[in-house]
């Protein structure tokens, strides 16, 4: 079988599961976040995928805004953890309920 | 006029918030001046009413565009059926102000509310627009939460608190659901909330069967929670237990009375369909009102537990007269209202006073009061006495034309089956729990704890005695409004006339009389 | 290209960088200042707005942007709420350390991402916008660095809108995938092929899900009690106001601007289960709830699902109770908050209890809150009432299909009144405390608190322009 | 051959990733973020597979080389030591898998449809000019809001990290 | 007009005396009294003018028209406030305000100590007015109203000395009794109603005289739920209960309501809608137990066991009212009977007469118990022959009449009744004559100890005759007690009940010796059993110091003198039905609507609400498994 466009898809699909998986099961803030990259990631692959099978751009750039938004997220969102941290002296999820119920 | 009577109050109430609260004197007298020239306009529209000119059947009307992209408008006006109420919530909302002179606390806002709840409860009647109906009666509803919650006394005061409210909204809201989709039934276009229009439309259009089993559905249910229909009934007896008196009044009385209204004004006339397959539901509801509530009075031993109960007990009637589908009924269950709002809020007025000169409600601790306050022990045995039916007072005439609206009316197989079990209610179960009050609260050895308490001043009896006289004086004449209603009555709805159950047992002997 | 279109934004985004600069020079104590400016600006531009006319819809940049009713009735609904937040974030400035003109000049730069979504004509805005304004609040909720509550709240913000955003992509990599193009107008032309299409449903799916997270609907409404509870007041109710209505502004467009009928027909249920499941998780966890915040935050979900009923509905009456619901709304939450900003400061918590005695310390902001508190129950003559009563019709007129829903928003209603009351309650007849003083009430507290009581009141009382614009604003929705 | 490196690249692509989330040796945070690298690298090869050049250079440049540079400055900042095996309860973790599992089931399933994409062909490639063209006439809009992202990104970052605020 | 508004007149004057006195003279006992006594005075006078107007234009039956006032009206439903002037509603106009005028002035000497006097006054005022309404109407609406008020205003005067527990439950259980009978009542009025669509009585008579079975399978229940108003009101049995008990009342009211009037209403109701009674007789299938039972002979049935039964209890009874009240209710059970056996004449008859001797003996009661302080056990009398005069005569006198001796006015009534039992049903005349000769044993028995041999207790002793304000009444009263039988007033009742016959008129002399002429077994045996009962009385309690029967009877003595246990049969029966449906409704409402359905919504609704937030934990890794799991359901609903 050639590998087709739902192959990439399955691929993507397999990362973006991964990806919730880490979210969910890790505990720690930065590693849930990386794991947020990889969904992110899942879906630019996605799109990529289907630019390129569409023969149409617009996937692709929508993937390179998807991009920096991502790196513009990640520069705030360490940001703000580093700061959680100076804080509490924890990334650790379970630490960080001072709200709940 | 009608705007008058509906915004005087309210004016008043802005008035207040500008009145220092320090000023409870200032305070009280503009409440009362106030709901005293409403009462005044209410009891100068009652007479007027006979000349004044007609509109489509109402009177006094007045009506100006408020959405038309909805079509609602600002649409007020009287015909028979709601004269009676307008006027007996002026008098009942004067009645309450006289008697908040008990609150002790926060007078400004107390009757800052108060004045709210009654411009909110006269616009309910007197609205000829639905959404306004429905407006008025929800901007008279949160006073009355606001003031159980905050001016309300007794241990379960949060509990009742929660549980009228609840109550009461959801029955608001399902009969909101109701009147929408009785809204909705026009096309688009044509819509409107014109209540008078909207009879009209739905004379000629009636609606499809299927829909209207399922508003008359809605509003009767919605309504009936409002009205405490059994069994939606619990809140009232403790709302009412806990309640401040002049909040006790003006709901029990008037505000009540807004489902049993929008059932006559609404669901009878544009419904009727819905209405032959609900009402026979809604007759064996009454008897829970009637014949179960009263024998939950009967075991009560705090007063305003069983006033509260035997209220509930009371607004059976008037199911009884608006499931007979019958305008001998329908005039009765008017007059049921009309007359248990005056005596609703004498009850509890009386409660209320019998519980700040004694300092309880509990019967078993009370005895021989009548000796010790003749003027209020009287109003009192009157009140329970014209609460069990006694000719006189218009309570007797509503019951009566309800049973022989019920009698004849055409609703179930069995009418006098109900008939029968709502009289006995009415006449016996009435008499036994009104009987037991009088004979543990007022007759017998007087106990010390009655014995300190002081009778009313006079200025304290004004209210009773008002209340008491609208009570005997439509008693004794009643035509004073039936004749109002009746030609009301006769406009609005229309009844498959002249079916009268055949006698329907059969013989199975007939004996030659011996003679 | 015409890019006088635009020229509301680029007037806000350039108003925000100069707030930035202005940073630069202002002397410290006068930076406090800088809100005036910045609101008196931002009323110029609302001003200004009302001057656009949008009768006929206006596109620029090759179809992804829009100037149509529907926009402009959002922009100047977002440009309000700008406003009468950067009057309470004034008041509130005294609590932030520093960075005083940054706080004001980021929310103009969500309120610009705002803008750009109300106008999004296609996926890449509609993401990138989404974006701004998500990014933006991650740093205004975590604003008040030196409490942890604001930065667990900031954290908390990220990784779920970060997970959103994911969704959200994923969602827009498959419609795009299926219908092979990201503009909404072909979209339009070309989805109804799909409707069969299981991937352009999923697709569709997801992306409706990740837009749920910025109304707080379910299934991603669980983030905002903590963020509610933990950000800055200000933001909080930017958030409860502005990122919500973001969310419906771009729900509508996608769903009834971007899609024929009948891809959209079949998603009623969905919306529905949505609308019922936020409707009742809100009024449910609301109940024994202590923290007026949370309660707020539970409210909002609660909301989110009543609003989400006219959506379900279908129909243009609908759409417009959709918008007229949230003006009240927006005056509604505003005005909750400039009291709960001022209450809270001073015990420095938000604890029901705080409220206790309020109506001694200061009549008007307990008149203040027990209006908003009313209105938000859903009580005439107040705009929540006539909010609610279009929302309910519309639902009612969708058909016998909604009747259940209708019963759960009922019940919903219902449990709402419950908690609602327990904070008048608390105001007027929980023991007062000890400490009876006044609270001094700011000018401009006072302000805004009379503009949100004045709003509230209009549109409850004389709802009847407030509902022709919206309905003129929704007549480019099917 | 092309399928060839799909699968390669695919199988690094995953198995990094399952690396990334779950790995069973090592549960330090650098490992996962050396990882996610590897992730992302191998990803920037399918890119190349999907003729999407350009992406795949930005890809490694921005993805590998800032962002995950981010991550570990961060980690190795803040001292991460080895995520402690604090109380996982199997329960979380089986209910996790599972509602992980339902979504990729489903996902997956509706996307392994061939017959719904049986008319597309790869046909676009990814070339930067292409791309420029495109992003400076019709995305330019989106491109100015990314770049007031980026200040915002900015202001916040300095904002939440500078040590004292004047 | 005057005659036009007379009936209106003679119904409002005492109304106007009670609101008057309730509204302005409270303070101020005296006038009270005088403003009662003078308003009744002048409703005497105005109906005694009224007797003489009418009388002449009473052609039979026809009713005379008088000034009508539309009432009440409804759809199809119409209640006019209307007069009936006939011969029946004349005779009991001038019995209910003549007696009750002599009962009144009687009142100002009794009650002239009471500190609420004017409360009384009032009363009795609002008593005669509702009384008179129920004589006048011409309604079964009217009939009714006025029947309830008359229930009413009973409650209070029985209730006068509400402070005294006794009297506060006497009053009670007489209002209470009353309204089960007012059931039935009201019940049998809309049965009528339903059915001929009238409620004007003589509309109902010629609609039945046009259908005569019109009312079908109903008749016989219908006659039998307004005869449930008249066993409420006079004390029929199985509603009997009321009466003896409501003897805590003042003296005077007693006599008033319990003896001349109020009981006798529900006689005159019998007699107003006796044309109910005669058109054919049928019950609905669901009674068919009944079938071969008429109405009437309910109403029979219900009267005879009335009379012998409380002529029984009479016989050891020792509180002198409790034996009047007895001897009240047995010859209410006479007249009952009376009218069951299709005589209602007869029936009324006998009440004129025996509200003349019976408010005597009622208000010769009232002295002595006055002239004794209260005292009402007869063993604690004795020998007030000689130190109250005027009350022994004026209570020999109506003894007599009581007893039935010719040529006293009873004689002449009772043995009407007695005539028409032997020619109706043998079982009933037995029945009639035992009670005759109970009745005379148990009055001579208080005859003999009240008032002869010695005084048994001190204040027996320093008795003194009662003030002229009340032995003038007392005299008064006996006149017509002594004559009634001369006035001709059955030919006056014949005339109505049975218009067109022609009837002879007889002078006094051939009027005294008709009752042997008519039927001469039935008066010959009656006297003999009069003359049994004295005898044996005498010979029992000529000179007893105490009574003797109790040993003599035993078991039967201790069950007469608890009343056959019907109290406490009763109370059983209201505690194991309303009592326990109270209890029963009460428990429901408590813990199944209240508790359980809506407490327990609260309660759910709270419990949810508190376990849903436990959702909530504030660990991101719980939300964010939260949020799959969300779109996890949501993918599978919508893409399954």
């Amino acid at each position: 079988m050639t590998v087709g466009l739902q192959h990439y898809l399955v691929v993507s699909a397999i990362l973006f599961c991964l990806g919730l998986l880490g979210v969910i099961v890790r505990r720690n803030v930065i590693v849930m976040y990386m794991s947020l990259e990889l969904m992110l990631n899942a879906a630019n692959l996605a799109l990529v995928a289907f630019s390129r099978f569409n023969n149409n751009l617009n996937g692709q750039l929508l993937v390179f805004f998807t991009i920096t938004v991502a790196a513009a997220e990640v520069a705030v969102g360490l940001a703000l953890i580093v700061a959680l941290f100076r804080k509490r002296q924890t990334t650790h999820v379970e630490d960080l309920t001072s709200m709940k119920l | 006029m009608l705007t008058w009577i509906i915004c005087l109050p309210l004016l008043a109430a802005l008035l207040l918030t500008l009145v220092p609260r320090q000023n409870t004197s200032v305070i009280r007298t503009i409440a009362i001046g106030i709901t005293a020239a409403d009462m005044l306009l209410a009891l100068g529209l009652f007479f007027a009413f006979d000349a004044a000119p007609a509109l489509d059947g109402y009177k006094f009307v007045q009506r100006v565009p408020w959405i038309p992209s909805l079509g609602i408008s600002y649409y007020v006006g009287v015909d028979g059926i709601n004269l009676g109420l307008v006027v007996m919530g002026a008098i009942v909302a004067f009645a309450a102000a006289c008697v908040s002179s008990e609150i002790k606390s926060h007078q400004k806002e107390f009757h800052i509310l108060l004045l709210v709840m009654t411009g909110g409860i006269l616009g309910a009647f007197a609205s000829l627009d639905l959404f306004f109906f429905y407006c008025f009666h929800e901007f008279a509803l949160v006073p009355t939460f606001i003031m159980i919650g905050l001016w309300g006394s007794g241990e379960k005061k949060n509990y009742a608190t929660f549980q009228i409210t609840i109550y009461l909204t959801i029955g608001a809201l399902l009969a909101l659901a109701g009147l929408i989709l009785l809204y909705l039934q026009r096309p688009v276009g044509e819509r409107t909330f014109d209540i008078v229009r909207m009879t009209r439309y739905f004379a000629e259009n009636p609606i499809r069967a299927a829909d209207q089993n399922l508003i008359f559905a809605l509003l009767l249910f919605g309504f009936g929670i409002l009205v405490s229909l059994f069994p939606f009934h619990t809140w009232a007896p403790l709302g009412y237990g806990v309640a401040p008196t002049a909040t006790a009044m003006l709901h029990a009385g008037v505000l009540k009375k807004f489902g049993l209204y929008g059932l006559i004004r609404i669901a009878l006339p544009m419904l009727p369909e819905g209405a032959k397959a609900w009402v026979p539901v809604l007759a064996w509801l009454c008897l829970g009102n009637i014949l179960y509530c009263g024998w939950v009075a009967m075991r009560q031993k705090d007063l305003n537990l069983l006033i509260g109960n035997s209220s509930v007990a009371h607004v059976g009637f008037a199911f009884l007269g608006i499931a007979s589908l019958d305008l001998i009924g329908v005039t009765g269950a008017v007059l049921v209202m009309v007359a248990h709002g005056f005596l609703a809020a004498l009850s509890f007025g009386l409660s209320g006073y019998l519980f700040h000169a004694t300092g309880t409600r509990d019967m078993t601790r009370l005895g021989g009061l009548l000796q010790q306050l003749p003027f209020i022990g009287t109003a009192l045995v009157m009140a329970l006495l014209a609460g069990c039916g006694v000719p006189g007072f218009a309570n007797f005439v509503g019951e009566l034309l309800v049973m022989f609206g019920a009698w004849k009316g055409s609703y179930s197989p069995h009418p006098h089956f109900y008939v029968a079990a709502v009289a006995w209610g009415g006449l016996v179960v009435a008499a036994l729990y009104a009987l037991r009050a009088i004979r543990h609260l007022l007759h017998g050895p007087t106990t010390e704890i009655a014995g300190e308490a002081q009778d009313a001043t006079v200025w304290r009896r004004v209210p009773f005695v008002l209340l008491l006289a609208s009570l005997i004086c439509l008693g004794v004449f009643p035509r004073l409004l039936t004749d109002k209603i009746k030609a009301s009555a006769e406009a609005t709805l229309k009844f498959d006339s002249g079916k009268r159950p055949s006698p329907g047992l059969s013989v199975t002997a007939i004996n030659p009389a011996r003679k | 290209m015409n890019a006088s279109l635009i020229s509301l934004e680029l007037a806000t985004a350039g108003l925000g960088l100069l707030v930035l600069l202005a940073d630069l020079w202002l002397p410290a104590e006068n930076k406090r200042g800088l809100g005036y400016v910045a609101a008196a600006a931002l009323a110029l531009i609302f001003v200004w707005s009302l001057r656009f006319d949008a009768s006929t819809a206006q596109f620029a940049f090759e179809q992804t942007y829009v100037l149509d009713s529907l926009a402009l009735f959002f922009k100047r609904f977002f440009l309000l709420a700008a406003i009468l937040v950067m009057l309470l974030s004034i008041e509130f400035a005294d609590r932030i350390k520093a960075g005083i003109a940054e706080f004001y000049s980021l929310q103009i730069f969500a309120l610009v991402g705002m803008m750009f979504a109300a106008s999004a004509n296609d996926f890449t805005v509609l993401f990138v916008s989404l974006e701004l304004i998500t990014v933006t609040f991650y740093v205004l909720v975590s604003f008040q660095r030196s409490r942890v509550r604001s930065l667990e709240a900031g954290v908390k913000y990220l990784i779920l809108g970060a997970l959103s955003s994911a969704v959200l992509v994923y969602g827009i990599a498959l419609v795009f995938g299926t219908s092979g193009t990201m503009n909404f107008g072909e979209l339009l032309a070309k989805a109804g092929e799909l409707q069969k299409n299981t991937v352009f449903l999923l697709g569709l799916l997801l992306v409706i899900i990740g837009l749920a997270f910025k109304i707080a609907a379910f299934p991603m409404q669980i983030w905002a009690p903590d963020v509610y509870e933990g950000a800055p007041a200000p933001i909080t109710a930017f958030l409860a106001v502005g990122s919500k209505a973001a969310g419906f502004a771009l729900l509508l467009r996608l769903l009834f601007g971007a899609l024929p009928h009948d891809v959209v027909a079949p998603w009623a249920k969905l919306l529905m289960v949505m609308a019922a499941v936020s409707i009742l998780y809100g009024g449910l966890c609301a109940i024994p709830q202590r923290s007026v915040k949370r309660i707020i935050g539970y409210s909002s979900i609660g909301n989110a699902g009543f609003i989400l009923l006219g959506v379900v509905a279908m129909n243009s009456a609908g759409y417009a109770a959709v918008l007229y619901f949230l003006m009240g709304y927006l005056f509604t939450i505003l005005a909750a908050f400039a009291v709960i900003g001022l209450v809270t400061r001073q015990l420095d918590s938000d604890d029901i209890s705080v409220f206790a005695g309020l109506n001694q310390r200061s009549p008007l902001l307990a008149a203040t809150m027990t209006l908003a508190m009313v209105s938000l129950a859903g009580i005439p003559p107040l705009a929540g009432f006539f909010g609610k009563f279009l929302l309910l019709k519309s639902a009612i007129e969708a058909g016998p299909a909604y009747y259940w829903l209708l019963a759960v928003a009922i019940a919903g209603v219902a449990i709402s009144i419950w908690y609602y009351f327990g904070i008048i309650k608390a105001i007027y007849w929980s023991p007062a405390p000890a400490d009876t003083t006044p609270i001094a009430v700011p000018l401009l507290v006072k302000i805004s608190a009379a503009v949100c009581i004045v709003g509230m009141l209009f549109l409850g009382i004389y709802p009847s322009p407030a509902l022709n614009w919206a309905v003129e604003a929704v007549k480019v929705l099917k | 051959m092309q399928d060839v490196f799909f699968y390669i690249f695919a199988a690094l692509t995953l198995l990094c990733g399952v690396l990334v989330v779950a790995n069973p040796f090592s549960r330090n945070p650098v490992t996962s973020a050396m990882f996610l690298v590897l992730t992302i690298v191998s990803m920037a090869g399918l890119f190349v597979l999907l003729h999407a050049f350009f992406l795949a250079a930005v890809q490694i440049l921005v993805y590998a080389g800032a962002v995950m540079v981010l991550f570990l400055f961060v980690i190795m900042l803040l001292d991460l030591k080895e995520e402690q095996r604090r109380s996982c309860s199997s329960f979380s973790l089986v209910t996790g898998l599972a509602a992980v599992g339902a979504i990729g089931a489903l996902v997956a399933a509706t996307v392994w449809q061939p017959a719904q994409f049986a008319g597309l062909q790869p046909a676009a490639e990814g070339a930067t000019k292409d791309l420029g063209e495109l992003l400076f006439t019709r995305y330019l809009l989106p491109f100015e809001v990314v770049s007031l992202l980026l200040l915002v990104a900015m202001v916040g970052v300095i904002l939440l990290s500078k040590k004292d605020l004047k | 007009m005057l005659h036009e508004k007379l009936p209106w007149i003679i119904l409002l004057l005492p109304l106007v005396a009670a609101v008057a006195i309730t509204l302005f003279t409270q303070r101020d006992g005296r006038f009270s009294a005088q403003l009662s006594i003078g308003a009744v005075a002048l409703a005497f006078i105005a109906s005694v003018l009224l007797f003489a107007i009418s009388l002449p234009q009473l052609a039979d039956t026809a009713r005379l028209s008088y000034l009508r006032v539309n009432w009440l009206e409804a759809t199809g439903l119409k209640i006019t406030l209307a007069w009936r002037v006939d011969r029946l509603s004349l005779l009991m106009l001038l019995i209910v305000t003549g007696v009750g005028g002599l009962i009144h002035l009687y009142s100002y000497g009794y009650m002239a100590e009471d500190r609420s006097r004017s409360r009384y006054f009032a009363g009795l005022s609002f008593f005669t007015f509702s009384m008179l309404g129920i004589v006048l109407a011409d309604n079964f609406v009217v009939m009714f109203m006025f029947w309830e008020l008359v229930g009413l205003s009973s409650y209070l005067l029985i209730g006068h000395w509400y402070a005294k527990e006794s009297a506060a439950d006497a009053c009670k259980k007489a209002f209470l009794t009353n309204r089960l009978g007012d059931f039935g009542f009201l019940l049998g009025i809309l049965l009528i109603w339903g059915i001929t669509n009238h409620l004007d009585f003589d509309a109902v008579r010629g609609w039945l005289k046009l259908h005569p079975s019109g009312i079908g399978a109903l008749a016989s229940l219908a006659g039998f739920l307004i005869f449930c108003g008249a066993m409420g009101k006079s004390a029929q049995f199985p509603l009997h209960v009321w009466l003896p008990d409501a003897m805590e009342g003042p003296t005077p009211v007693s006599a008033l309501i319990h003896a001349a009037t109020m009981v006798a209403a529900g006689v005159y109701m019998l007699c107003r809608v006796f044309f109910l009674f005669e058109i054919p007789q049928a019950w609905p299938e669901w009674l068919s137990f009944l079938n071969g039972w008429t109405a009437l002979d309910l109403v029979a049935l219900s009267g005879g066991i009335t009379a012998l039964l409380a002529a029984l209890i009479a016989v050891q009874q020792d509180d002198i009212k409790r034996i009047l009240a007895y001897s009240t209710l047995s010859q209410l059970g006479y007249m009952v009977m009376a009218v069951g056996l299709a005589g209602p004449g007869a029936a009324m008859y006998h009440l004129t007469t025996h509200a003349f001797f019976k408010a005597l003996l009622f208000l010769g009661a009232g002295s002595v118990i006055y002239a004794l302080h209260h005292e009402q056990d007869i063993w604690r009398m004795g020998g007030l022959k000689q130190k109250m005069p005027a009350t022994w005569w004026t209570f020999l006198l109506a003894t007599l009449a009581l007893c039935g001796v010719p040529p006293f006015s009873g004689f002449f009534s009772k043995d009407e009744i007695l005539a028409l039992a032997a020619q109706r049903h043998v079982g009933y005349f037995v029945l009639a004559t035992l009670v005759a000769a109970l009745t005379t044993f148990y009055m001579s028995r208080l005859f003999f100890v009240a008032f002869l041999g010695k005084p048994r207790s001190e204040s027996a002793g320093h008795a003194h005759e009662s003030p002229k304000v009340m032995t003038v009444p007392l005299m008064l009263l006996a006149i017509p007690s002594v004559f009634a039988g001369f006035f001709g007033i059955n030919t006056f009742l014949e005339r109505h009940f049975h218009p067109g016959e022609a009837i002879s008129h007889l002078s006094i002399a051939e009027e005294m010796f008709a009752p042997f002429a008519h039927a001469p077994i039935a008066a010959l045996l009656g006297l003999a059993a009069v003359a049994f009962g004295f005898s044996a009385a005498y010979a029992l309690y000529a000179n007893a110091e105490k009574d003797p029967l109790p040993e003599k009877l035993g078991l039967l003595s201790r069950a007469m003198r608890n009343r056959f246990y019907f109290d406490e049969i009763y109370s059983g029966l209201i505690r194991i039905t309303h009592e326990l449906l109270a209890q029963l409704a009460d428990w429901f409402d408590r813990w199944i609507v209240a508790g359980l359905m809506v407490r327990g919504l609260h309660g759910t609704t709270e419990l949810v609400g508190r376990g849903l937030r436990l959702v909530q934990t504030g660990n991101l890794q719980t939300y964010a498994f939260i949020v799959a799991a969300g779109v996890a359901l949501v993918l599978y609903i919508f893409l399954r």
